[in-house]
């Protein structure tokens, strides 16, 4: 057993982080929020050179995949620097795809996902489920509607989430691709995969929110000395660290059980994205608490990360679906 | 001991319901934190006033009823129960008015009192400063003597209303000699201006759903006449304060909210939610007992009011107890709702109309003004307690 | 309205108060807890003095009552000293026997229950019921089973509970007294009455519990400085503080409206039953951290305390169950 | 990044599988907090010692079978799983071993650790005093200089194991001249010394429900040879301090224990709780997660230290992780119970013969020893987040 990331998968986070920070993320989620797309597909395009989204594509469609820790370390990166857009959906519409058994629909579609220029949306219909996240901007919205799989015509209007990158809206019309079991069994997988790469993007934010929260509690003066020296204060970001960090091996088990086919993988995933939603929930909570007014505001880029991990926790999966998955026979 | 209203307490509770009945608006006005919605609900508090319920316990000469505490509390029970709008004048009638009540001259009450009834004037307040939060005595912006009155100048921040509001009031530091690190509170002398004066320039500040719920409010020697001062000048923390530890306890955050926020969740649940998830059962029944115990607290304090007593540090226990409940309310709402609880209060397939992301945003802020909840449970700890000090 | 104890109220909890803190109450407890329960008797009889029992009995059967403001009044103060016993039990079988409508059932047991002669017991047997009260300390088990309630034979082998003054036992045997729908009406009016009388004792469980832990916060020093001192301890009494302060005011609406027999009083005291025992749960978690291994410890009094508080949790209606009752339409 | 085990682990686990199936007693033995229970624990250390299953990660020549981490994760989640017997010499083998193994002599290697191997001797620790709890550097009991060793005098308490165990280990101020107020750890001297010698009185002292987990001792000239002085004198707390940051941060509460707690958790919620309730099935899911996310995390602490890592303020981490979970799924287990719930674990009708209960007690410690959780917030907040220190 070796579980620890190599040097190689550690290589890759760092150089994401880089890149991602030099991208100067909040400009782009605040484009992305106003409609403007094209700063974000800027960074797809280079998420796509690093390799991020070819590790949802297998090999003979011009991917890299699957390779599901490397997917939860991106994903973490990503949820770093609060990218915006489809990611999440992009990723799942692959796993759909690569596991539908359809030569034709993958070919169609993998290898633009592969090299980022295909962003992806995907919905998997439900009473619980009647949007796909960033429609709008999206070169394909797969709706997976029963055990028929269609390819939206349009998508209604925008429904602006509490996360304005997030703009979900009702995937409308559109043509039947496949029909059959194999699409309810490749819709499973999908959301699985959403589930653990929303997790991973969960733990990134919290892992943002946490860093940022310290940083202004070791500056921030109230009554002559820095807020982050008030016991309360240190013991409730300790509390986030020990959240945050019990929540990481989990997410690396759940992909390395999904890599393996382990049938336990749905249950791990799950398990993950508990853990790492709440965590990043009470983180944001935390860092909005201390940042005080300041964080408040929509003007402090802290906003953006604290109003996307609310709409995150129930995203693939709220947390009493999840719980009682853990407990499923 | 006993919870029994008089019958004509019943009129009064009856008399409000049958107005609010035929006038609140079917559907929510649009977020008093937008131009729009903030015009019309000043149209609403000009409504509100016409039948005289807009500030149902003030004296009649100024526009209210004279109504008790306990009438008071009817009145908002009703108001919300209703689904009344928000009250853009908040400000003014909680925080501005009771202070003038106690220490303004009679010429400023009947200047003051009755535009602010009517939503004529409505007000901001201007505590902060960028360097003070919750430490008030640090405050730096000047009050500068000049012929007939005083020239401010500074910055206060977290300004909540002024972006569209007509006036505010202050602590501005009037005597810079009296000042020294054992006694930053002296010094200080509370000030109202308008916001459109000369000097005055606003910068409205988005929430975290982007609304200019507050403003930064930057003062280069505006002037303000002396009638525009609100007790002694340099006893302005004292003023400030006098009317901190009063019915304001108990009146910042009306229960009659929660009692009516707690039962339209209960609504909700009951049509929206799988009955067998008991763990979302017990959250609703969480608030509804939350909701409750504000209420009768509210009553014990009312009741101890009536009979001669005073509210002292219990307002640092109710607010760090609504604050939370209110929170904790909202995300059960946001969690019985699925995927629509995701969604901002502009959605058009936004819940009720976007009012509860709209409450959600807006709980969000309770735990952090009006003396942040950490401040609340030292103060707790210290004074009702009796803990020791320590450096924090 | 005046939501208020009046000034003969609060005059009848501090007399409760003071004879009870003269009756060394840890030292009975413990006896009890041994298999005496002389002393406990003892305390027993200074209450029904003091017109405790009295309370709950009507005044045809030698009884002040019903009066359920008082009897909450003395129930806190009562929980303050954590005195031993089935009082709880006692009281509820005079409210079982007084909505009866059996005269002689009444008449035979109510005047010696008035006068602190008939300790009494009750189970409400259901599956989540097995037990009576200090069965083997009592003078009169009621057991009611289905509609019939019958006076128990003998209790079976004490099941000692983690509180140690509380000695549940199954009750054997007996005669039914009476059978048909009054024994349920009465036996829910009993339960009501319990419920409440436990809610009581549970707010003055933790009243104690803080104002222990805030004094000894105050001495104990740790690092140099007292532990009251520390942000952390004082926010979280902070926090025990408020919980109680909120639970008192449900307590006695709960009351109010029993004795007002308002058809909302059942909703009433099922919030009143969770907020006090949570909060007192809560303040014994509290008062044993920050008692440290001292806490711990059977030898200090405060054991006592901290073990009653979780055995009153679940007594007469679990959390679960109350919180349901509050959303029953 | 695997979470493969070899061939071999798979076979040491199929080894020890297969002999604690055939060993394990079937029914719970007596609280090892109890006279008649202690001797069942030790007994059963002797059987675990004539198969080398004691102390697997130790050498060979000490009882041991020199397993590594990854071998002793194995083997204590196969323990925890069979529902083998608390261990009673615990205090020996996690806090006083790892010591000797490496400030020990040859000599004291081999004169101590067979007999802790076997059960022969057991070993209670004696850390506390009464007016130190957490802060260890305020100690006073003394060690005098006197011929060919030392006499201790003093108080020692909360010394678990010690009623009924046969020897302690702890520190003693051994060098008055050279203690100040800055540096209050110098001048501690590691010793250790029998329960029964001449000069130590035990007086038992008894947890929650009255068992006497731990006791204090009161030693007055009590004679230690110099052999039983670990490291060098004066040098007590930096001996004590260089094994906590390793390991021992690791193995101070294996994950098997609450892996197997977490398990019969869910079995107990499968056959006996409404499967309709979903507050009580989010706990115990909560219970399921956070068991597994606790051995996750040790399995990367011990793939960090097989890479050649160390663990540092991680520990910290791991003790307030472990310490709430322990707390929360016994709560649960009791919610889950019932009326049965509330019995203590010597009552007839006590399920699972009482072991939730007891387990229970035994939680309600873990936040308060081995450094308050409050302690430990400090350290992660100043470690590892560079919070800076403050008075607290």
């Amino acid at each position: 057993m070796r579980f620890l990331l190599d040097d190689e998968q550690q290589a890759f986070a760092h150089s994401l982080d880089g890149m991602l920070a030099a991208a100067g993320t909040p400009a782009v989620v605040r484009a992305w929020a106003a409609g403007n797309t094209a700063p974000g597909r800027d960074v797809w395009e280079k998420l796509a050179e690093a390799g991020v989204f070819a590790l949802a594509v297998p090999e003979q469609h011009d991917g890299l995949g699957p390779l599901p820790v490397e997917l939860t370390v991106a994903f973490t990166e990503m949820g770093r620097h609060a990218v915006p857009g489809p990611l999440v959906e992009t990723v799942a519409a692959a796993a759909f795809l690569d596991r539908l058994g359809d030569d034709a629909a993958a070919a169609a579609w993998l290898p633009g996902i592969a090299s980022g220029k295909t962003a992806a949306s995907l919905c998997l219909l439900s009473e619980s489920s009647p949007y796909a996240l960033d429609a709008h901007a999206a070169d394909a919205v797969f709706v997976v509607d029963g055990d028929a799989v269609r390819l939206a015509e349009a998508a209604g209007p925008v429904q602006p989430s509490a996360d304005p990158a997030r703009r979900p809206a009702r995937p409308l019309g559109g043509t039947v691709l496949a029909r059959g079991p194999e699409v309810t069994a490749a819709a499973e997988h999908a959301a699985d995969v959403a589930a653990l790469a929303t997790a991973a993007q969960a733990l990134g934010l919290g892992r943002t929110l946490l860093a940022r929260t310290v940083e202004y509690a070791r500056q921030r003066t109230q009554f002559g000395v820095a807020i982050g020296s008030f016991q309360t204060v240190k013991h409730r970001l300790a509390d986030m660290l020990i959240a945050l960090e019990f929540a990481q091996p989990l997410i690396q088990a759940a992909a390395v059980a999904l890599a393996a086919k382990n049938p336990a993988s749905g249950r791990e995933i799950a398990a993950a994205k508990v853990a790492a939603c709440e965590a990043a929930c009470a983180t944001a909570r935390t860092a909005l608490q201390f940042h005080g007014a300041l964080g408040y505001t929509e003007e402090l880029d802290l906003s953006l990360w604290i109003r996307k991990s609310r709409a995150l926790r129930s995203a693939w999966g709220t947390p009493a679906a999840c719980r009682a998955r853990v407990l499923a026979p | 001991m006993d919870l029994d209203f008089t019958a004509e307490e019943e009129a009064f509770r009856a008399e409000a319901r049958a107005w609010l009945a035929t006038r609140v608006p079917a559907a929510p006005l649009p977020s008093l934190e937008t131009a729009e919605g903030f015009a019309a609900h000043r149209e609403w508090e000009r409504t509100l006033s016409a039948d005289r319920w807009s500030v149902v316990s003030w004296p009649e000469k100024y526009g209210g009823r004279g109504a008790s505490i306990l009438e008071w509390l009817i009145f908002e029970e009703e108001y919300y129960a209703a689904g009344a709008p928000g009250r853009v004048s908040q400000n003014g009638i909680h925080l501005l008015a009771p202070t003038l009540l106690e220490h303004g001259t009679a010429q400023q009450l009947a200047r003051i009192l009755p535009p602010m009834a009517s939503g004529e004037v409505i007000w901001a307040q201007a505590w902060s400063e960028p360097e003070s939060g919750s430490d008030l005595a640090s405050l730096r912006s000047t009050a500068v003597r000049t012929d007939g009155g005083w020239l401010l100048s500074g910055q206060k921040t977290w300004s909540s209303r002024a972006a569209f509001a007509d006036r505010a009031f202050g602590l501005f530091r009037s005597d810079r000699g009296d000042t020294n690190a054992d006694k930053p509170h002296r010094g200080l002398t509370y000030l109202m201006f308008p916001l459109d004066a000369d000097g005055v320039s606003v910068r409205p500040i988005g929430r975290l759903d982007g609304k200019p719920a507050f403003a930064e409010l930057f003062l280069d020697n505006v002037f303000v006449p002396d009638r525009d001062v609100i007790g002694e000048p340099g006893q302005g923390w004292r003023v400030a304060m006098s009317t901190a530890g009063n019915e304001r306890g108990l009146t910042l955050r009306s229960p009659g909210r929660f009692t009516a926020a707690a039962h339209r969740l209960t609504a909700l649940w009951r049509s929206a939610a799988d009955p067998s998830d008991t763990a979302l059962r017990d959250r609703v029944a969480d608030a509804v007992i939350g909701a409750r115990a504000y209420q009768l607290f509210t009553y014990a304090g009312a009741s101890r009011i009536a009979a001669g007593g005073a509210i002292g540090g219990e307002s640092s226990l109710n607010k760090v107890f609504w604050s939370e409940l209110d929170i904790a309310l909202h995300e059960t709402a946001l969690d019985l709702l699925g995927p629509y609880g995701e969604l901002s209060d502009t959605a058009g397939e936004a819940p009720a109309q976007g009012s509860w992301a709209e409450g959600y945003t807006f709980s969000l802020a309770g735990p952090i003004y009006a003396g942040t909840n950490e401040i609340q449970r030292d103060i707790i700890a210290e004074r009702l307690l009796g803990l020791p000090k320590g450096r924090r």
